[in-house]
């Protein structure tokens, strides 16, 4: 049975997983036994009463109050037990309890910024504690996303127009997929993030020392991995190839033209420039799109991305 | 049909129900003027003038009161569709505060909050 | 139903009765039928836009009492009247065409077309005035010196419910030339008048809307 | 049947183009439906092959938006709405009635004329940089992005008006050109059906207009009330959208209910049981769907009442449905039980609607639908809906009345054999999405995580079969017009209306106006066992 749970949902992580998933297969027990009621029925019929079967057919009953009223009353009851069942994990799962660890959301066009109460800020990938319930509260600067964790069992649209919560308490250590599920243009299936739930104490020191990405890394490696981790290649390719943003392939040291006619070349100032204000320096043919990444990032981050670009012959 | 035997006086009908109409009219600027406890009362009130000039209009104008009750139906059906739409658009967006754990008070509580912002909005 | 022996009988000297029909009453009974369910899809229609005003209203109450105060109580009143007497000249128009009066048929049909034709007036007066004020919807909002944020989101709906309803204004107008000149050739008579009976359902329904629009826009408490 | 019938009587394309005939405004009707599936099925291939693997295949992310876009909006608003009321539903509902016409044959014919506007308009986007938001328009998205999004939305206003019109009629003909002696309860049940799927037309598509226009208006002026900048507020589109969307899927659902309840009573050669109770529960679907749309809106910012409220009213819509399936499985029993084409479609209807509706249990409570929502599992689910129970219906209705229609056969064979692939490739195709859905894919992935790439190809396999069984079954039924029209008038042995006429049916229907005295499916009583053992000695 077990072997059946594994193929058909992820690995339950969450207290709210539990009862989700028991209704699950409480509704799919219930499913399979009517389907093959109908299809029995169905089959039995047409192979007895096929045309020309010598079997006693005589006058049937064209309607028969007594098993019309059973076959409504019986459904009608069943869907009354499985609404209740669904309200109570639905209204479960929506209210955080009050000492839950805040962390603030914010998605934007491909990407997860979080801020935790200390200050701290990460990108597309956040680490809590396991056994203490977190609460996000959530907020996005262009379209609707949608923040799902399919291992928690949990999904909350995060509007443009008003703050949206969504609350977990993680019972499985281990790395947990972010993935966003309301359609959000070209990067909606990019938008991938991941949430890694250690013990206390890991959470705790990883807190101190300032989310610790890429600690003893080459630079150029760091900056590799901020490539990825911080959402540039949804925006610009390695190979050439035009995106959203221009292509970091051989641009360093380059001359650019900029929107408003301007040529610059593409040294590291102009390079950090473009990270930190984006907005003021376009490239002649792309759109004024590229969020900032004002602090966001530190002097650490920006010069191995720096580093990064100029790799890139 | 039942129409044709009220021809005659049907001229004398539509004069009364048009004074009827101009008459709301007036009772309904008036009306705007006059603050009614909160502005939620007043619109009700606005509505209901509203209401009863557009039932005026549809009985006698369009000839609903003596015609098949076939047209009379489709015409309610259409304002009860109306009608859920607009009360299950407002009950979601009166109800979107962040929520109290367990069922009994959660009901309570949606119940107080939804009557007390009813009577104080807009 | 009649037999097939009647329904020849009755189409040899019915007017304009369509051929799958069997007799007139049954033809101006379903145009009834059709014409109320077409009625309905204009209540729905303005309904949503009543339920978009509702919410947004309920979400900006200051910014719409702030709007309203830009709108002329008075003109919005007068156009009240106006369509309400329209309503009746046509009600008149329906009765003179089943009693088979032409003469008083073409008279009222023209006053309702008056009517209207004032009605499209003062709703020009109205908004030049907005447009000289640079009260205009949503982007093209200009006004400046509000208290209040938010007030061109009353603007943005009074111009589309305003707008959307002139415009079946305009449409029931040219209903109304239409049947004007079908009535100058004396189409319709005591057996045949749906097309007058319909057009005024019609015309009833446009100023049906503009009873609830007046006391929504104009007159914010 | 030689001699002059609706289709030789006059000839010439003018003939077609400005004709009033309720027969001829269906089969344009219908050929234009089938081309627009065609061309929804040739995006939904598109979409399965670039689905094979993870990353990119044979197209960029802008491209795959569009290509899935574009399948939703044809599939939905150019095929399945419009199919089976406007082109199997005006061919025979005045037929099923023993009238002479619909009530307003030139609104007919308009009706067809915004239909063809519409699809124009909708399809000229594809040349003017497509539109890549979803169906749905959904704002912000749809108010910020590029693309023919102005053009598609005046293209559904216009579809909108060809929906309405089509219900305006069959609601006026149904009240008042009932053939002598028809009450409404010896009405054949697809009448039923095409009024309670008129009804919803007329009640539900004007939001949608509303809708449309707003939003058009939204990304020319800027009106604002959909954009939360201007201080609007998104979740209201979705209550405009879904209001009408919901009752839509009921527009596509009922008519195919419509034919189920008309093809397995003739196959099984037996009244169908519980007509008035399938009768009034397609009317209270008609009305209960109104009520339920905010089930598409459980984490969308709905509030928590809201959500609740609509998944117990979705609960309650469920019961119409079930007990429907019910009835039609009662009404095989005792049956003298033909499998032909119609009813093989009819049996396969049952056993993947069957599976549709189950699964919208899941989606329905609303603890399962925070897992499931946006998956690849509401996918399935509504394939299993609107493919497996409208088109199969739509499938079981064509075979069921193609010989009225066009006075010719086809061949059984090719038709169980194209039915076997169909119902192979259908369930390859959408049973492995379940498995996705509730293992976590999103919908509307163009990139996917490589864990999900074997479900993926089975899935993309099954479409090629489902692809193959569905041109073998037009390969059949075209084929089937180059033969001479000799159908007999009544093949199947139906108590209807319109087998007491000829194949196909003269320009006015009846030669003379049949009079109607008993009901439906009055079959003529079925040999007992005795009786059968007697003849056969």
């Amino acid at each position: 049975m077990s072997r059946l749970r594994e193929l058909l949902m992820p690995a339950a992580a969450s207290t709210v997983a539990r009862d989700v998933d028991s209704l699950f297969y409480f509704l799919l027990g219930l499913s399979a036994f009517f389907f093959l009621l109908i299809a029995a029925l169905t089959a039995w019929f047409v192979i007895r009463y096929r045309q020309g079967s010598r079997v006693r057919r005589g006058a049937a009953p064209t309607h028969n109050t007594a098993l019309e009223l059973l076959w409504s009353l019986i459904p009608l009851a069943l869907v009354i037990v499985i609404f209740f069942w669904g309200f109570h994990g639905y209204i479960s799962a929506a209210v955080p309890p009050a000492d839950a660890l805040e962390i603030k959301v914010v998605a934007k066009k491909w990407l997860w910024q979080f801020e935790y109460p200390n200050g701290l800020r990460t990108v597309n990938e956040i680490r809590v504690p396991v056994g203490k319930p977190v609460k996000l509260v959530m907020i996005s600067e262009d379209v609707i996303h949608s923040f799902y964790v399919p291992s928690f069992r949990i999904k909350q649209d995060v509007l443009p127009s008003r703050y949206t919560q969504l609350w977990f308490e993680v019972t499985e250590p281990g790395a947990h997929r972010i993935l966003c599920t309301e359609y959000c243009g070209r990067g909606h299936s990019d938008m991938l993030g991941v949430i890694h739930a250690v013990s206390d104490e890991e959470y705790r020191s990883w807190l101190e020392s300032g989310g610790g990405l890429g600690e003893g890394m080459p630079l150029v490696e760091f900056g590799r991995l901020l490539y990825t981790r911080y959402g540039c290649e949804v925006c610009h390719s390695l190979d050439g190839s035009r995106l959203e943003g221009p292509s970091f392939k051989g641009i360093f040291g380059k001359p650019v033209r900029l929107s408003d006619g301007r040529t610059v070349t593409a040294d590291e100032d102009y390079l950090r420039r473009s990270i930190l204000q984006p907005q003021t320096e376009v490239v002649a043919g792309y759109q004024p799109v590229m969020p900032t990444f004002q602090g966001l990032l530190g002097e650490r981050e920006i010069n191995a991305l720096i580093e990064f670009i100029k790799e890139q012959k | 049909m039942k129409a044709h035997s009220a021809a005659e006086r049907a001229p004398r009908t539509y004069l009364a129900v048009l004074s009827a109409l101009l008459v709301l009219t007036v009772i309904t600027v008036v009306a705007a003027g006059v603050h009614f406890g909160s502005a939620f009362v007043n619109v009700v009130i606005a509505l209901t003038i509203a209401s009863a000039k557009a039932s005026l209009v549809a009985l006698y104008f369009m000839h609903l009161r003596h015609e098949r009750p076939i047209n009379a139906i489709i015409f309610v059906v259409g304002l009860a569709m109306l009608g859920i739409f607009l009360m299950l658009c407002f009950l979601d967006t009166l109800a979107r505060e962040p929520v109290e754990p367990g069922l009994t008070a959660q009901l309570a509580d949606w119940a107080v909050r939804i009557s007390s912002r009813i009577l104080s909005a807009s | 139903m009649s037999t097939p022996q009647a329904t020849a009988e009755s189409q040899a000297h019915a007017p304009f009765l369509q051929h799958h029909f069997h007799e007139p009453v049954q033809q101006a009974e379903a145009a009834k039928i059709g014409m109320w369910l077409f009625l309905v899809t204009e209540i729905l229609l303005f309904g949503g836009l009543f339920t978009g005003y509702g919410i947004l209203r309920m979400l900006h109450p200051d910014a719409f009492h702030h709007g309203h105060t830009y709108l002329d109580r008075w003109l919005g009143a007068l156009n009240t009247v106006v369509l309400l007497v329209s309503s009746f000249t046509m009600a008149m128009a329906v009765h003179s065409a089943r009693t088979g009066e032409r003469k008083r048929l073409v008279r009222f049909l023209l006053a309702t077309l008056a009517l209207a034709a004032v009605f499209l007036g003062v709703k020009y007066v109205e908004y030049s005035h907005k447009f000289h004020e640079g009260l205009l919807p949503g982007r093209f909002y200009s006004h400046k010196g509000d208290p209040v944020p938010g007030v061109h989101m009353f603007f943005s709906l009074y111009f589309v419910m305003t707008g959307l309803h002139g415009l079946h204004v305009v449409a029931g107008m040219v209903t109304i030339g239409w049947l004007l000149r079908r009535a100058l050739r004396g189409h319709f008579s005591p057996a045949y008048y749906n097309p007058v009976e319909i057009a005024g359902l019609y015309w009833h329904l446009v100023d049906m809307i503009w009873i609830y629009l007046f006391p929504l826009l104009y007159l914010i408490s | 049947m030689t001699g002059a019938n609706y289709l030789t009587e006059t000839r010439g394309l003018r003939s077609w183009l400005f004709t009033l005939d309720h027969k001829r405004i269906g089969v344009m009707y219908l050929w234009s439906t089938l081309l627009a599936f065609f061309l929804g099925g040739v995006l939904a291939m598109l979409i399965r092959l670039e689905l094979i693997t993870p990353q990119k295949t044979l197209m960029d992310a802008d491209t795959y938006n569009k290509v899935f876009t574009l399948h939703g909006a044809v599939m939905i608003f150019l095929f399945i709405i419009p199919s089976i009321p406007a082109a199997l539903g005006n061919f025979v509902l005045p037929l099923l009635l023993g009238a002479k016409d619909v009530a307003f044959p030139r609104l007919n014919l308009a009706s067809y004329y915004l239909y063809v506007a519409g699809a124009i308009m909708a399809l000229a986007s594809l040349v003017t940089g497509g539109i890549d938001t979803g169906w749905t328009f959904y704002t912000p998205y749809s108010t910020s992005t590029g693309g023919a999004v102005n053009l598609v939305t005046l293209a559904v206003f216009v579809l909108g008006f060809s929906s309405i019109f089509t219900g305006i009629n069959f609601i006026a003909t149904t009240h008042k050109l009932r053939a002598p002696g028809m009450n409404w309860f010896r009405m054949p049940l697809f009448v039923w059906g095409m009024y309670a799927t008129a009804i919803i037309q007329i009640l539900a598509t004007p939001v949608l207009g509303i809708t449309v226009l707003l939003l058009f208006l939204e990304r020319v002026f800027g009106v604002g009330i959909f954009d939360p900048k201007l201080g609007g507020d998104p979740v209201l589109f979705q209550h405009f959208f879904w209001f009408y969307s919901h009752p839509a899927v009921y527009i596509m659902i009922l008519p195919g209910m419509a034919i189920i309840s008309e093809v397995i009573p003739v196959f099984s050669q037996r009244p169908i049981f519980g007509y008035r109770a399938i009768a009034f529960s397609s009317v209270a679907i008609a009305g209960v769907s109104f009520l339920v749309w905010g089930h598409h809106m459980f984490v969308s910012g709905q509030s928590v009442l809201a959500s609740a409220i609509f998944s117990f009213l979705t609960f309650l819509v469920a019961i119409p449905s079930a007990v429907k399936v019910f009835n039609w499985v009662a009404t095989m029993y005792k049956g003298s039980i033909r499998l032909q084409a119609p009813m093989i479609y009819a049996i396969t209807f049952l056993l993947l609607f069957a599976i549709g509706g189950l699964t919208g249990l899941f989606l329905g409570s609303l603890a399962t639908d925070v897992h499931l929502h946006d998956t690849y599992f509401v996918v399935a689910h509504f394939h299993y809906v609107m493919m497996g129970g409208t088109f199969i219906a739509f499938l079981a209705g064509l075979h069921y009345w193609w010989p009225k229609m066009f006075g010719r056969m086809y061949s059984e064979t090719a038709a169980r054999v194209a039915a076997a692939l169909v119902f192979i490739g259908f369930n390859a195709t959408f049973l492995s999405q379940f498995v996705l859905g509730s293992r976590g894919m999103p919908r509307r992935y163009y990139n996917y995580l490589p864990e999900f790439q074997a479900l993926h190809v089975l899935s993309t396999v099954g479409s090629w079969v489902l692809a193959l069984g569905l041109l073998i079954v037009a390969g059949y039924l075209l084929a089937s017009l180059r033969r001479k029209p000799e159908a007999p008038p009544n093949p199947w042995g139906g108590m209807t209306l319109e087998w007491q006429t000829t194949s196909p049916p003269p320009t006015h229907n009846f030669l003379e106006q049949p009079v109607v005295d008993r009901g439906p499916y009055d079959f003529p009583p079925l040999e007992t066992e005795e009786e059968t053992v007697a003849r056969s000695a």
